[in-house]
């Protein structure tokens, strides 16, 4: 059943009670993203250390399912990670969401693989790919203005 | 009474089946309607006997298209009961026609100072196009405020308008809240205060009896997809003695009368509105809508809309978690709700996965749905085809939307 | 080489019978042209499987419809080697793409004494939309006049143009005249000026093949019904950083990001253009259009049209009482004529009652009309359906004519 | 045969010399009629006795043989007839051509009445009534301004 794969359990798990939710007081990094066809809103939050390495990422915003869950899961996994490592997982992501690339169930995508179901769903693949567009936005603009 | 089982045959699309086998029931009829075999062929018949551009060749297939054209004008006008065909300008949708008058009137009309009058449940549509031409005339842009379920505030509209007045823009049924609005207070409110009133009409053109003499509105505006005609094709009503007073809107071929290198005479209304080849098979087609909507009854219409939506809100209702929003009475076919801690994407896929298309979002009402509180609704709305057998589909698969979510 | 038997058999409307029993001799496609079974399926296709409004529903058959329209914008940029399908904007016809730009562009960058250039040989939709935005932006309208057969004075041109040259709005083939225009040549004077230019390609882009990288032309134009596709759509090309920087045009549902009551955000280019529902089925028919031309092959068809055009200007030439107008060489499928003392309606009366279809009248060209020095002109032109033997029938009913006329 | 119907050889006749053609210097009613969707272009020029009576009606303009025709044969018909009368006439002629009354072959519809075969080619019924239109205006426009 296709449901079953769109909502598994890590997904609403995550949506129910999603990781590192809530703004972070002077962030690094401050980003927000918009979803004009359904209204989807969220802000990302990113504090670095040694201006490259990030520390910890927090969200705000409302959503469905799909875009929470995937925000949730974005705020674990790239913790840690340096700039240019967070922006090549993003593009990994997303390439595993354009039905480009396989999805990798192994390491740090290995919760990441329950998004996998979004991809028979085409017009929700926006949902789950709206906050890593977004904190890819956010990433970028910092490397800039250094 | 609607033979729906009949009318339901008329409609190709409600044939096909959907995610696997699932017949599809289709309850966004308030975003684009579906279209009877009848209009489908009328396009068809159009582009394989008389299709020829029209006011221009003199010869047979010529003639017979510029026929068609005017005779679905003169049909339009019959339809909303409008005293002269010269009042029926065929745009390409209801916010082609709201940017008509927008334009045009403001154009001719509006002064720093003047006040534009809309209300907080317009559709986008009605609302981008007055904030454009108050920023660029200087006139000042105000709103009748929602209280209660989403009804307007008439003790504030009275205290709103004034001298000041010149234009009200009101949307009729809104199709977000269901809101029916009064309008005929409304319209005699702003005559007293010399002030023009424009109807959004979208969501009740396509519904219900309109009478456009009888509400004395200045200018009313729908589009045809939302009434079984094909997309490309709207409606600007206006009364032609206004409408003669404007400035042309777009301007070339079709709305001239003379021309010469520097200067051009207009044609008369509506044709002056009309520039370039017009969207002729759409407008033939919508001609063969309203036949088809005639030879129901707007009255049978409405009233089967009536008993779907009471029976939709009554088995909405008993659900816990569902919240409906709007008026409880006095409302159209529109129903949105929500569903506590789903968003309303998520119940939309889910239905959709059996067949059921809904709608999912803001409806192009933000302001609404900042008002109501939330980020997003889900709406489902009926139309002549539908039945209470599709409400019951929809209800049983709003209790998987419940199972899915609620059972971790 | 066309296969025109097969493509005769593609248009229902070639097999119809008119004032009695005469086959349709249709030569007036600069007019609007017909349409094949196929197109004409993909809008009952549409309607009888895919409708749904399109950038809204997240259900199944809203998915659809939205890839439907959005491919078809790829396969329009596809078509004029655009290098973005963000540069391609849906309108309903030329004459509103042209509309559209008079009224941003200006609106953006015009100011009084400013200069617009426009030719002689407009058609009204290129001349209009210009007069004006030249009169509410204070900016002066100037005119490239004609010479010899109907061509471009291009010594005056390069007198008139100059730093406040900041728009030319040209013409690219005459509706009137068949001139075609040097339009690589003018397009990098006006960029050496630092002017914009908009080519009016209505009568081009059907008949050859159109580059808009190579032409390097900023704004292009042309419309749906004109190449086989429906009424109702047509098609603005912009260099995608110019769209981005002009303010919407028409405003509403669809072309919005986040709305306040106060204020709104718009979406980027395209879609900040496209206000309130688009015609989907004819965007979607037009794609269908643009299959059909393309599996003829651009080239073909070009080389068919000369050979007609060639044609039946040795033809007209035989009749001593006939006299043709435009260049004698390089011109497009487009043949205007006078026959001495007889006026262009009861040419085309009589040509009716043997079926043929021909344009009487001005064209939609008043100031063309107006330098010939003639009240009206007869015009046919040719297109993919159309072979020697229309010719031939067509000269034979002129014969006709002259008898008629000229026995008493 | 229909056309044979449309271009007699009375109304070939009147095309090709009309009567009553150019200017009149000094008239007492100028009216300009247009026709916009063809172009036809008829000036009409009337000159009065009393301020009442026709005394002769004259025109200008370019068209096709049906209007150059009509357009001469009104000149002929409504001589002579005081405003009132011609007004009648007028409305008598546009009823025949919208085929709302029957010809009548008599009088001084005689020759008129070659303008039947009109009605069977409608799109060129504007063409037979454009000048008939235009000198309707001037008269009712002379009357409101006595
Ligand atoms: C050269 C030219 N420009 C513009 C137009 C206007 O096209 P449309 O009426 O489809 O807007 C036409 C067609 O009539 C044309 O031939
Ligand atoms: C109340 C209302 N007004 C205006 C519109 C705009 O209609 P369209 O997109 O056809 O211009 C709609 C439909 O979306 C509507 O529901």
């Amino acid at each position: 059943m296709q449901l079953e794969e769109l909502y598994q359990t890590i997904i609403l798990e995550h949506y129910k009670e999603p990781h590192n939710f809530g703004e972070i007081k002077n962030p690094d990094i401050e980003e927000r993203g918009y979803n004009e066809s359904c209204g989807d809103d969220v802000k990302v939050f990113v504090k670095l250390i040694n201006e490259n390495k990030i520390d910890s990422i927090n969200f705000i915003g409302k959503g469905c399912a799909i875009s929470q869950a995937s925000t949730s899961m974005l705020t674990d996994v790239l913790k840690g990670k340096s700039i240019e490592e967070a922006i090549d997982f993003i593009e990994n992501f997303k390439s595993m969401m354009k039905g480009e690339k396989d999805f990798i169930s192994e390491n740090d995508f290995e919760e990441l693989s329950a998004m996998k179901g979004v991809l028979q769903f085409p017009v929700r693949v926006k949902c789950a790919t709206l906050a890593w567009n977004t904190l890819k936005n956010g990433l970028i603009k910092y490397q800039n203005k250094q | 009474m609607l033979n729906i089982e009949k009318i339901k045959s008329d409609f190709p699309i409600l044939k096909r089946k959907v995610n696997g086998e699932k017949p599809l029931i289709y309850l966004d009829s308030a975003a684009t309607t579906q279209k009877p075999l009848q209009v489908i062929d009328a396009i068809s018949n159009y582009y394989k006997n008389s299709n020829a551009n029209v006011h221009r060749g003199v010869y047979s297939i010529g003639h017979e298209s510029t026929e068609m054209y005017e005779n679905a004008r003169k049909k339009v006008a019959k339809f909303i009961n409008a005293k002269s065909e010269n009042s029926i300008v065929f745009t390409r949708n209801a916010t082609e026609s709201i940017n008509l008058i927008a334009k045009t009137y403001a154009k001719k009309f509006l002064k720093a100072n003047d006040e534009i009058l809309v209300s907080q449940m317009e559709h986008h549509s009605n609302l981008i196009p007055w904030q454009i031409i108050a920023e660029e005339s200087g006139a000042k842009l105000k709103f009748i405020p929602l209280i209660e379920n989403g009804i307007l505030d008439l003790t504030q509209l009275e205290k709103l308008i004034s001298q000041k007045t010149k234009i009200i823009s009101l949307v009729h049924v809104s199709n977000t809240l269901g809101t029916i609005n009064p309008i005929e207070k409304i319209i005699s409110l702003a005559h007293s205060f010399n002030a023009k009133i424009l109807i959004d009409a979208s969501q009740s053109v396509p519904h219900m009896e309109i009478d456009v003499e009888k509400l004395d509105c200045d200018f009313l505006v729908f589009s045809g997809h939302k009434m079984l005609a094909p997309t490309g094709i709207g409606v600007l009503y206006g009364k032609e003695n206004l409408l003669e007073e404007l400035p042309p809107f777009l301007s070339g071929g079709e709305m001239i009368s003379e021309v010469h290198l520097e200067t051009a005479n207009y044609r008369q209304t509506p044709w002056k509105f009309e520039a370039g080849t017009p969207n002729v098979s759409g407008t033939i087609a919508l001609s063969t809508a309203i036949d088809y909507l005639l030879s129901l009854g707007m009255g049978n219409i409405h009233k089967h809309e009536i008993e779907l939506t009471q029976y939709a809100i009554y088995e909405l209702n008993k659900i816990p978690e569902i919240k409906i929003f709007g008026p409880t009475e006095n409302r159209g076919n529109v129903v949105s709700f929500n569903f506590e801690n789903i968003h309303p994407h998520d119940i939309s896929t889910i239905l959709d996965n059996d067949g059921i298309c809904i709608r999912a979002g803001h409806n192009c009402t933000q302001p609404i749905i900042r008002w109501l509180n939330v980020s997003a609704v889900a709406r489902v709305s009926f139309y002549i085809y539908n039945t209470k057998e599709d409400i019951d589909i929809f209800i049983s698969s709003l209790k998987k939307v419940k199972k899915i979510f609620y059972a971790t």
